[in-house]
């Protein structure tokens, strides 16, 4: 199960702390973290809501620890202003949303891709962020190794934006060794480095070490103390906060490409969607249609170069996903050629089928 | 010894109001914040209860042993 | 940067001194419990380098954070338990210590204060009660005695006042404690006892804000609201001999709870070892 | 409006900055400009601190007054700086723009060696205390010397902005404040 794979990804990235609130589709994490965390010596804490679940990982960071939550839309709402306070904070940790179909409670059971744009833009502030998307069980346990490596390169919250159709999915998974596994250490640095500036990525000092550690999410100076009158202060950290993100997205981006000849027609897609959509663009080649397929693995930063580059091949795109066009709407961004969205709501996902017609009718 | 710091001091009088012996009472004097200092009028009289010293909202008493 | 010699030598010992002075409005309580915390501090001889403080939003979460030395974490409005909850689980060996206002620990964070005190986790938690949101400039609190006029209640509050430190102590709370800023010794030794206690301590200070509560209720001098609490305060253990009807308008002052349930992380610590030696064998 | 336009006439808009600790009337004083402007038939603005901002040592508001329509709303200098604090005095003085008047309480502001060339010098706190028995009035005795000195609304207006703005018990004694300050003022010129 995509959930299972999930919680296993963090066991393996070392993670020692997760704090929770049961949601449908994500309860299982939960329940596989409380399992599992004792055997290497990790806490699991239920929490009373989901405010109190992203408050809790925070704190367990600056107190050395490696920590996830994980929730669905509701709790995914209730968690945004906190996932202000980590970015604001540079705390790294991991935030597991598997959506499920809004809005409000919506069909709590069902799968959905609607908080892709929540994901991006759900907390106050000028901020980047950094959410990747699994297309499979196995993708899942890798990503979430991914995301705690990533929060630790670039200290910030990383999400895992899954969807409760990969999240309630059995297949087939293969643990790697853990020796094969490579970590993102987390970086520090001597006592007196100051752990909000100095750099891009600022060394991190975590409390207990002596060194008075103050953090605050209110505009701070580089030693951490509070700022919030001066105008160049909060500049200065805002702008280095979104450059870090930024400036390395040509790091952080991670797509598959599956290019053709001659394709006159592209296919932009991601999680869950990407499989019948890979499915589709697999048949209509059979079919003789000549078709591009390009899937994003993480949705922010947004690959825009390999948009662009898809663009330019192909005279138009089709952006199957399960939303009425959150997605299709930031490829605009990026192409003058038509993108037409091929949404599908209520908790049904797209079929190989439908999404095969499509490519034809516009290859 | 009542020692008074004058650049902590917010003038609200919570120790001239509630010194027991009245040992401290308002003054002319005023700090560079504009705020109005308590003296020691009565030293004398004080008995080193640290009252004033614990009730003082700016850390700007502290009694000592002369 | 100020000359050492001017402060107080716990000061130096404990405080962020270049921060000082406050800001604190004149004769604001918060400046009392500071100074009764640092005292507390002291007497207990406690290295700064074993404090955690773990702070909301409000004037008094502005208490540790700055002036207090020590690893801080000044969080959300509302959720510095929770904060601290995760700090606390991870650094069982250090005090973890929450100051916070009436608003956010009773209004905003209220679910939170219950069940951290349900769970007995091992955390001091002084919730500083002016019975106002004070930052924002004196609006209707949980903790606003009824029928006061505020910004919000322009006709009068319609709400009673929540009394904290009783929920907190029906929820499970190891130690629970209410003193004023008038009783400054008895404060001091409950907050040393809070911060001796294993489990979820809780001391509630009712601290004066003579500006943005005291203009609503004509009360502009720290002193006016030292002399309300003077008139006001019951001790507990006379309290319980009066009926409910005696006790309106009263503070309840002394200690409210003391009990010795087991304590939330060192339960955590166990089940890891009982799991660890479940697998050796 | 008699009284006002002495330096209206060179200057048809006048950032005035007002500036002090929390708790000294800072805010007030800038709001009963903006009042008074606005009865006179010009256009106003005011803006002030807020929050723990406006209780520390660094309290502002600031009265933009103009002729015609106002379109910079946050002006980057002020044609004069009132501080009722050092530690305003120094947050701010940087925002005085050049030939800008500085109008300081002189018992609490040093201005030091960098002293404008057009300062003007009251003991407003201690004219408050001494003489009305409230250094709060320090703001009023401060108005009254800062208009007489600028002329830029009319005296009429401000005193009926006073009387609008502060509690009827002690009206009589803030205008008092005012007129003394006002005086002392003309006697500068």
């Amino acid at each position: 199960m995509g959930d299972e794979a999930a919680a296993y990804g963090a066991l393996y990235a070392g993670c020692n702390f997760f704090a929770g609130y049961p949601i449908t589709p994500a309860s299982e994490i939960a329940e596989v973290m409380a399992r599992e965390l004792p055997r290497s010596d990790g806490y699991y804490v239920q929490m009373e809501d989901e405010i109190s679940s992203i408050s809790a990982i925070i704190g367990a960071v600056w107190a050395g620890g490696k920590a996830m939550t994980a929730t669905s839309g509701p709790g995914f709402s209730l968690m945004q202003e906190n996932i202000g306070y980590a970015i604001m904070t540079e705390t790294p940790c991991v935030l597991v949303n598997v959506q499920r179909s809004g809005p409000s409670t919506g069909q709590a059971t069902k799968p959905a891709q609607g908080d892709v744009l929540q994901a991006r833009w759900g907390t106050h502030g000028d901020h980047e962020i950094i959410a990747l998307s699994p297309s499979s069980v196995q993708e899942t346990f890798s990503l979430t190794i991914e995301a705690f490596n990533l929060s630790e390169k670039y200290r910030t919250l990383v999400i895992l934006l899954m969807d409760g159709e990969i999240g309630h999915l059995r297949e087939n998974i293969t643990f790697p060794p853990l020796e094969e596994i490579t970590l993102q250490e987390r970086k520090t640095g001597p006592a007196d480095a100051p752990s909000f500036g100095g750099a891009a990525v600022p060394p991190m000092s975590t409390f207990g070490q002596g060194r008075f550690v103050h953090v605050t999410g209110s505009t701070h100076k580089e030693n951490g103390m509070r700022d919030v009158s001066t105008q160049s202060v909060h500049q200065e950290l805002v702008t280095r906060l979104c450059g870090k993100i930024r400036d390395a997205r040509g790091e952080i981006w991670r797509i598959e490409e599956d290019y053709m000849p001659g394709a006159k027609v592209g296919v932009l897609t991601y999680g869950a969607t990407a499989r019948p959509a890979k499915g589709a663009v697999l048949e209509a080649r059979r079919q003789g249609t000549a078709v591009d397929f390009l899937r994003l693995i993480s949705i922010w930063p947004f690959p825009e170069e390999a948009v662009r580059k898809l663009a330019d091949r192909v005279d138009v795109i089709l952006v199957p996903e399960m939303n009425l066009g959150q997605i299709s709407r930031e490829v605009e961004r990026f192409t003058s050629k038509p993108v037409l969205p091929i949404s599908r709501i209520g908790g049904v996902i797209h079929r190989v089928e439908e999404i095969k017609d499509e490519i034809i009718a516009n290859g | 010894m009542i020692t008074i710091n004058e650049e902590l001091c917010k003038g609200c009088e919570i120790c001239t109001d509630f010194c027991p012996k009245k040992v401290l009472a308002s003054s002319n004097t005023i700090n560079k914040k504009g705020y109005y200092l308590p003296a020691a009028t009565h030293k004398d009289k004080c008995t080193g209860c640290r009252l004033c010293e614990l009730m003082c909202p700016e850390l700007a008493i502290l009694i000592s042993k002369e | 940067m100020k000359e050492d010699k001017i402060f107080h030598p716990r000061a130096n010992k404990y405080l962020r001194t270049e921060m000082l002075p406050t800001a604190f409005c004149p004769g604001c309580g918060c400046g009392t419990v500071l100074n009764g915390f640092l005292q507390a501090l002291d007497e207990l001889k406690l290295d700064p380098k074993e404090l955690v403080f773990v702070t909301g939003i409000g004037c008094s979460s502005w208490i540790p954070s700055p002036y207090f030395k020590g690893d801080t974490l000044h969080t959300t409005h509302g959720r510095p338990i929770a904060f601290a909850t995760g700090v606390k689980v991870m650094k069982p060996d250090m005090k973890v210590i929450v100051i916070a206002g009436d608003g956010d620990i009773a209004g905003i964070g209220g679910n939170h204060l219950i069940h951290a005190a349900r769970r007995n986790i091992d955390i001091s938690v002084f919730m500083v009660n002016n019975w106002n949101y004070g930052m924002t400039g004196g609006q209707v609190s949980p903790t606003t005695p009824f029928g006061v006029r505020t910004g919000t209640t322009p006709y009068g509050s319609a709400e009673h006042q929540l009394e904290a430190a009783e929920v907190v102590a029906a929820a499970g709370a190891n130690y629970v404690a209410r003193w004023t800023t008038y009783h400054v010794f008895p404060m001091v030794k409950a907050m040393q006892e809070a911060l001796r206690v294993k489990g979820f301590s809780f001391v509630e200070i009712i601290a004066q804000c003579p500006v943005s509560y005291g203009k609503m209720v004509k009360m502009r001098r720290g002193s006016d609201f030292l002399k309300l609490y003077k008139e006001k305060s019951v001790k507990v253990e006379k309290a319980r001999q009066m009926s409910d009807e005696e006790l309106e308008g009263k503070i309840v002052v002394g200690k409210l709870k003391e009990r010795k349930r087991t304590e939330f992380v060192s339960t955590l610590r166990q089940i890891n070892e009982r799991f660890r030696q479940e697998l050796a064998n | 409006m008699k009284d006002s336009g002495r330096n209206w006439r060179i200057e048809r808009k006048m950032n005035i900055r007002f500036s002090g600790f929390g708790g000294q009337g800072i805010i007030l004083s800038g709001y009963i400009f903006g009042t008074a402007a606005v009865n006179d038939g010009k256009s106003a603005l005011q803006t002030q601190s807020y929050g723990s901002e406006s209780r520390g040592g660094g309290c502002r508001s600031d009265v933009l007054v103009s002729q015609e329509e106002i379109y910079d709303l946050g002006p980057s200098k002020f044609d004069v700086l009132v501080a009722l604090s050092q530690s305003a005095y120094n947050s701010y003085i940087g925002s005085l723009g050049k030939g800008g008047i500085l109008l300081v309480d002189e018992d609490l502001v040093d201005p030091g060696s960098h002293t404008p060339p057009k300062t003007h010098k009251i003991k407003a706190t201690d004219i408050a205390f001494k003489k009305f028995g409230n250094k709060i009035m320090a703001n009023m005795v401060m108005m009254g010397f800062v208009n007489s000195i600028l002329g830029v609304i009319s005296k009429e207006s401000l005193k009926k902005a006073i009387r609008d703005n502060v509690a009827e018990e002690t009206a009589e004694s803030n205008l008092q404040a005012f007129d003394e300050g006002y005086r002392m003022g003309k006697e500068i010129n």
